[in-house]
């Protein structure tokens, strides 16, 4: 049994760094890309096997899902421009000529100490670890809710997600800041002639899925109080909704108008900034939440939190578009 | 297999993506680095937590890498956008390396 | 209230503030500026009178700020203080009204006179400072206000000559930060004390005392154009005239030598500079500067340029005062910062007057100006007398004073640089006074301006009519009280030596 | 009654919240941006009065978050050194932000506002922070936002700049995580005062050291990792280049100087010698960089480059000298700040007017310009350490330090640093009293912002009169006491 766990581990070890190495080098992007997907679902993997289901589940959504949909999306809109400029850019020309080599091995020479140090640094390490989850049972029943990460992330270290709520706002507002993205082809283009051909299957796909997914999500939402799960998961599942409505050409910006949309984004942390100050003035700490209410509170909190995430995460994918009326 | 050889795997990672993130021109490439060296950094974050068979995984580490995740997916958005109005500028997605003149 | 605390700040802020709202000035409001520009100066003057009369009467004026971590702003006006104060401001007035006479018309003179008056603010501050770093803080002031007056005029050439003068005082700036730091670092104070505040430091220092020392005066030798650090200061005759005046008789080139009395006396003190063996040295680097200063100013025909080199010569007799190291050579020192500063003065007037009023800026071309400008030219000649040393013009004090005081220190070599310095000097005034009163005048002058009956403007021949007769004054009236040479005397007894 | 009031209140979330409350009002109604921004930024310097009020009264500001002391909750902290950093940030911040409702139009204005009060934010809340993870999040915000501030103007070269910036940040933070975890697996604490406390000469901690450090020089730009800055903060628009260049670097100089001193400083086996020496490297390659530059803000961008050396200087110096090195530099940061972010916002105006800055045709513009002359060189004298003004004190008291430890090498490098910039600092000057004709083809700036320019360089100035006010106040809750440990 031990050996089978072992040599699960050690070619799971050896397919991610394979994975990630083959996505780092192959020549191709689109291929590059697509290991690198394959690369986070071998990650969610070993976070289920390091016991982090949570982990697991925000990589699958965000990690590999959201982040593949938004380079994906990215490389898409990079080859729509190689009809207006003149250079490859869709294409990365291998690197043949014997600079490029030199300063690949040279750099490979190079990171060899920072790669001993670093291995060495973790060796080093007593091989007990010292962490604080006996703190944090001590404290789990005050916390208004089970799951110890869930409580971490909205009760002892809440503060650490509500500017992670910002993290998220911040990125929408950049991106629009720098303008609508204007290329010969949109965002809705690109779903339609990637899968032109089954056209009528992502139809009927967006048709069951997305009702689904807004299920899952709001499971997650509601079991991550003992369970796996919580906002950023359920927010990241309804983000991937989202996405697949946009790819499929449902004119979702038409049903949220600039100033909604701009309402929805700013919801998670307009709510989190108040309860905040709200527990300044009632409790006398920053987001503390008397342990009787503190479940609901955060249930509240995390609801919303959850739609402003799936929205922003949605915007982040479809760029610059939709944030003028 | 010990949680060590996870934390070693996270450190290979990193450095692997490094690597990438200095020789690789192309911006595509250089934001895929920087994701893969993000989770080898969450990979070392989490795996240390669990020298020693603790019975009981330690959830601070899990709520960073959360966090972690998302600052990422935020980071890439963003680095994506950029990378998109350069080469729409330059028709190119590298980075010139002339300085401003 | 206590305002006697508060003098020495508003003799500072009399020439700061309206030198600050000059600047916002603007070009056409040449009333307003001339007022702002008058009363500063006549309230500096008021000021400084009433500090003399107080000082001579034994009060104290003293303001102390808070500047850095046991070190404060320190202003103080000591007899010496008092000395430079009195004639910064005096000439300030006279070349106010020069320098109103002398850009008439010309632009960006809103910009000229606010650095002007900045100028003078850093002269008194320099002239006031009680400790170090004060001295330290004003002396980088005045480079910085004099930077923008040396390049007024915008040519290339001015340009390359502000550069050459910011090179030269930064790296000496640098210096005398060094010195001044190092010094802190082994003392843990910086107050001017008479007969300096070094004797408690032990013999291990000694090295180290002797590179500080040579640290700070070349810092301040930059200024005061000690051979070799004089280079800027023949290029900087490009200047418009009252700058140069300003230049060589009060601001930059007195503050370094200024400074130098002050480190000898008031820093390490004159005995023990003695002892470290490092005032032998500097005599001789000041006489062999008077030597070569007049040297060189026989070969040039550019008449502001002699007159530069003059100066390199001129101010090296205070170094040599102070560096003999008798109690008779120091009253000889200080007591020519004085009379240098009035008859240098009055002999730039001239020189600005003459081109000016003729376009005359060879000495070339001098012949027989004497007759078409005789009020110039009696002030030019008085200053001239007094460069060379003849009684009864003030210069003669300085040297008489100088070479007893040689004799007394039993360091005769000194009357030989005088000697020799004296007849160079006749050399290169006398064939110039020659010229313009008993040569022939040419057909025409370069460059007439006509101004009616009068020889030239009232603005530009009162100021130098006034310097000369106060530097005949100072020395035909040398032996009444508050004549600078009786000055001199009270500060040696003092501030310098026990009587 | 008032008195109580300002004591007890918590002055320090103000500077949290407030911004970033400001910030979504901004997004939402962009019109109104340029007004909420304005009185946001004076209800900070307020606030920050007010902090300091409070923390010189009754002692450094505690504050356990959710009521979760740690290692379980994040803590927040003030004491003289954060006090420090947040005035800085939000006196230097208020000047730009004057500067900027006059600098944008009303369409960038609205793009402005949102990025810059969440960068605010981020800033208050990193100087904030006790907590190691929770400062790296202040981080990304903090990264996020000045890239996409820098990338405001948009064409070839913001962008390019921006990118590579971006670029720098991320791998920046990511070095830095991978310290936070390798100090918490280390000590079980990611509580800076825990960590003081449970931090051993052990390998983990230097390796956890080296992560950090090099992320953070990384983001400060310290040579040899200053090649993205220059081009960034040069191609920026003015009000943006002004705030990377003064505050921004600032906050990763701030972490590392923290976690120096409580952290690895006791146990630091050399690693100030290698700070020096990067620091001595930066003063002077960046100086020579700065006077070989013929574009205005390159020049300056580089100067920033150089000045953050000195900050480095500290360093070797703090083991014998300890508390009084480290006021020379906060001092310095201060100073530095201040004229930093006025000489950027000149060159602003005089690109503005001129629509260029090539330093060999500026005569013209500078010229025309009186009051932006005047600030950049006033600017220049405090960047230059010369007297009267804040980097003079700075740098008095770094070179007192050197001279009374005898570290002659660092003496040197003090004083050739600023001779390199009077050169490059007169270089700029110089054009202002050239025989220029007059410029044909000019827009007008207006005096606001000449003004913004001005009155930043002034306070460069003044602050050489104010070091025995502010001095004490940095000390505060011993920031820097020898012993790095705080109870």
């Amino acid at each position: 049994m031990t050996l089978l766990a072992w040599g699960f581990d050690g070619l799971l070890l050896l397919g991610l760094l394979g994975l990630a190495w083959k996505a780092l080098n192959s020549t191709d992007l689109f291929s590059a890309i697509a290991l690198f997907i394959a690369f986070g679902l071998l990650m969610a993997l070993v976070w289920v096997r390091l016991e982090a289901p949570d982990i697991a589940l925000a990589e699958a959504a965000i990690g590999a899902g959201l982040s593949g949909a938004l380079l994906l999306a990215a490389l898409a809109r990079l080859r729509g421009m190689e009809g207006n400029v003149t250079s490859n850019t869709g294409v990365e020309e291998a690197p043949n000529n014997i600079d490029a080599r030199l300063v690949q091995w040279l750099s490979a020479i190079l990171l060899l100490p920072v790669l001993f140090g670093l291995v060495y640094g973790v060796l080093s390490l007593p091989g007990n670890a010292v962490g604080l989850s006996a703190e944090i049972n001590a404290n789990l029943a005050a916390s208004g809710v089970s799951n110890p990460v869930t409580a971490v992330l909205l009760n002892f270290r809440a503060y650490d997600t509500l500017l992670e709520v910002f993290v998220l706002l911040l990125a929408l507002i950049a991106i629009w800041s720098m303008g609508s993205i204007q290329f010969n082809r949109s965002i809705e283009t690109i779903g339609k002639t990637s899968l032109e051909t089954t056209s009528s299957v992502l139809d009927t796909l967006v048709y069951l899925l997305v009702p689904v997914l807004m299920m899952v999500a709001a499971y997650l939402l509601w079991v991550g109080a003992h369970a796996p799960g919580g906002a950023f998961q359920a927010g990241s599942v309804l983000a991937a909704a989202c996405v697949l409505l946009l790819l499929a050409g449902w004119p979702l910006h038409r049903l949220l108008t600039a100033m909604r949309l701009r309402l929805l984004a700013v919801a998670g942390p307009v709510v989190f900034v108040s309860m905040a100050a709200y527990s300044l003035i009632a409790e006398g700490a920053l987001l503390q939440f008397p342990p009787e209410h503190a479940g609901t509170l955060i249930l509240l909190l995390e609801t919303v939190a959850a739609l402003s995430i799936a929205v922003t995460l949605a915007a982040l994918f479809s760029g610059g578009q939709g944030q003028h009326e | 297999m010990s949680s060590f050889s996870f934390a070693l795997a996270g450190i290979g990672l990193f450095v692997l993506g490094l690597h990438a993130l200095i020789v690789h021109a192309h911006l595509l490439r250089k934001i895929l680095a920087i994701n893969i060296m993000g989770s080898g950094v969450s990979l070392v974050l989490v795996a240390l937590a669990r020298r020693g068979g603790d019975a009981l995984p330690d959830a601070v580490p899990h709520a960073m890498v959360i966090t972690g995740i998302v600052v990422a997916v935020s980071a890439t958005a963003l680095a994506l956008v950029l990378m998109l109005k350069l080469a729409a500028e330059t028709g190119s997605a590298t980075l010139p390396d002339d300085s401003p003149e | 209230m206590n305002w006697d605390a508060w003098i020495p700040l508003l003799v500072v802020a009399s020439s700061l503030l309206p030198g600050l709202v000059i600047f916002t000035l603007a070009e056409e409001r040449i009333r307003l500026r001339t007022g702002l520009n008058l009363f500063g100066a006549l309230t500096k003057l008021a000021l400084v009178g009433w500090m003399f009369w107080g000082v001579y009467n034994g009060h104290h004026f003293e303001t102390r700020l808070p500047l850095l971590p046991n070190l404060e702003l320190v202003l103080r006006a000591g007899p010496l203080a008092l000395l430079f104060v009195s004639l910064s401001t005096v000439l300030w007035l006279v070349t106010t009204i020069y320098a109103i006479g002398y850009l008439e018309g010309s632009p960006h003179r809103s910009r000229f006179f606010g650095f002007f008056s900045l100028c003078v603010t850093a002269t008194v501050g320099v002239a006031l400072s009680g400790n170090m770093i004060t001295f330290l803080i004003f002396y980088e002031f005045l480079t910085l206000a004099t930077y923008p007056l040396l390049v007024h005029r915008g040519t290339e050439e001015a340009r390359r000559a502000g550069h050459t003068y910011l090179v030269y005082t930064m790296i000496g700036g640098a210096l005398l930060l060094l010195g001044t730091a190092w010094l802190y670092s082994l003392t843990g104070t910086l107050e001017f004390t008479p007969r300096g505040f070094l004797s408690g430091l032990g013999e291990e220092h000694r090295h180290a005392l002797i590179i500080i020392f040579v640290l700070m005066i070349a810092g301040l030798g930059v200024k005061a154009a000690l051979v070799p650090l004089h280079g800027w200061l023949p290029l900087a005759m490009v200047a418009p005239a009252p700058v140069s005046a300003l230049l060589h008789a009060v601001a930059v080139v007195k503050a370094g030598a200024f400074g130098i009395v002050r480190v000898v006396y008031d820093v390490f003190g004159v005995d023990f500079a003695t002892g470290l063996g490092v005032m032998e040295p500097l005599a001789w680097l000041a006489g062999f500067t008077i030597i070569y200063g007049s040297l060189r100013a026989l070969f040039q025909d550019d008449l502001k340029r002699r007159l530069a080199f003059s100066t390199i010569s001129q101010v090296s007799y205070i170094v040599l005062g102070v560096a003999i190291a008798g109690p008779i050579a120091t009253i000889g020192g200080v007591v020519h910062l004085v009379h240098q500063g009035l008859m240098k003065i009055t002999l730039f007037f001239c020189a600005g007057n003459l081109a000016e009023t003729l376009g005359i800026h060879k000495v070339s071309e001098m012949n027989g100006v004497g007759r078409r400008m005789p009020w110039t030219m009696a002030a030019f000649t008085i200053g001239a007398f007094g460069m060379i040393g003849a009684p009864p013009v003030a210069g003669f004090i300085s040297k008489w004073y100088l070479g007893m005081g040689a004799l007394e220190a039993g360091q005769s070599w000194v009357l030989l640089v005088l000697a020799g310095s004296s007849l160079l000097n006749a050399a290169y005034f006398l064939p110039i006074l020659h010229a313009a009163w008993f040569r022939k005048s040419p057909e025409s002058w370069p460059h007439e301006h006509d101004f009616g009956r009068k020889e030239t403007a009232w603005a530009l021949l009162l100021p130098p009519l006034i310097t000369a007769a106060l530097a005949l004054a100072a020395g035909l009236l040398a032996t009444l009280p508050f004549s600078p040479l009786e000055w001199a005397k009270l500060i040696s007894v003092r501030e310098f030596y026990r009587p | 009654m008032l008195q109580a009031v300002i004591a007890d209140s918590h002055w320090a979330i103000i500077l949290i919240l407030l911004p970033l409350a400001a910030a979504v009002l901004c997004f939402l109604y962009a019109r109104a941006a340029n007004i909420i921004g304005v009185m946001t930024l004076s209800a900070l310097v307020l606030s920050v009065a007010a902090l300091g009020w409070q923390i010189r009264e009754t002692g450094v500001y505690h504050h356990a978050i959710g009521g979760w002391e740690a290692p379980l909750g994040i803590g927040l902290y003030a004491d003289g050194l954060s006090l420090l950093m947040l005035t800085i940030t939000a006196v230097a911040g208020l000047g730009i932000s004057i500067y900027a409702t006059s600098y944008f139009k009303q369409q960038d204005a609205a793009r402005f506002w949102p990025l810059w009060l969440l960068l605010l934010a981020s800033l208050n809340a990193l100087y904030l922070s006790a907590d190691i993870f929770n400062l790296y999040i202040t981080l990304e915000l903090v990264g996020l936002a000045a890239v996409a501030l820098a990338a405001l103007t948009g064409g070839r070269d913001a962008l390019a700049g921006a990118m590579r910036y971006l670029l720098a940040t991320l791998l920046g933070s990511l070095a830095y995580l991978l310290g936070v975890a390798l100090l918490y697996h280390g000590f079980g604490s990611v509580d800076i005062a825990i960590l003081a406390t449970q931090a051993e000469p052990v390998p983990v901690l230097w390796v956890a050291f080296g992560l950090m450090g090099a992320g953070l020089a990384l983001k400060m730009a310290l040579v040899p990792l200053h090649f993205w800055l220059p081009a960034t903060h040069a191609s920026a628009a003015a009000p943006v280049s002004a705030l990377l260049s003064a505050l921004v670097i600032k906050g990763a100089f701030y972490i590392l100087l923290r976690l120096w001193l409580e952290i690895f400083a006791p146990h630091s086996g050399g690693a100030e010698t290698l700070l020096g020496l990067l620091g001595s490297a930066a003063v002077i390659w960046g100086s020579l960089q700065a006077l070989r530059q013929t574009r205005l803000k390159l020049l300056i961008a580089y100067s920033t480059v150089a000045q953050l050396g000195y900050l480095f200087i500290a360093f070797p110096l703090s083991t014998m000298a300890g508390a009084a090195v480290w006021s020379a530099a906060g001092y310095l940061a201060l100073s530095h700040a201040l004229a930093k972010a006025a000489m950027f916002l000149a060159a602003g105006n005089l690109m503005r007017f001129g629509g260029h800055d090539r330093i060999a045709d500026l005569d013209r513009v500078v010229q025309r310009l009186p009051l932006t002359a005047g600030a950049f060189a006033l600017a220049g004298v405090s960047i230059i350490g010369l007297p009267p003004s804040g980097g003079f004190v700075g740098k008095w008291l770094l070179l007192e330090a050197a001279l009374t430890q005898g570290r002659w090498e660092l003496v040197v490098v003090i004083i050739l640093g600023s001779l390199l910039a009077a050169a490059y600092v007169f270089k700029v000057l110089g054009r202002a009293f050239t025989q220029a004709p007059v410029c044909q083809k000019a827009r007008a700036v207006p005096a606001r912002m000449e003004w913004a320019a001005l009155l930043l360089a002034c306070g460069a100035i003044l602050l050489g009169f104010l070091a025995p006010f502010i001095l004490p106040l940095m000390d505060i809750g011993d920031p820097f006491s020898a012993s790095g440990v705080q109870p």
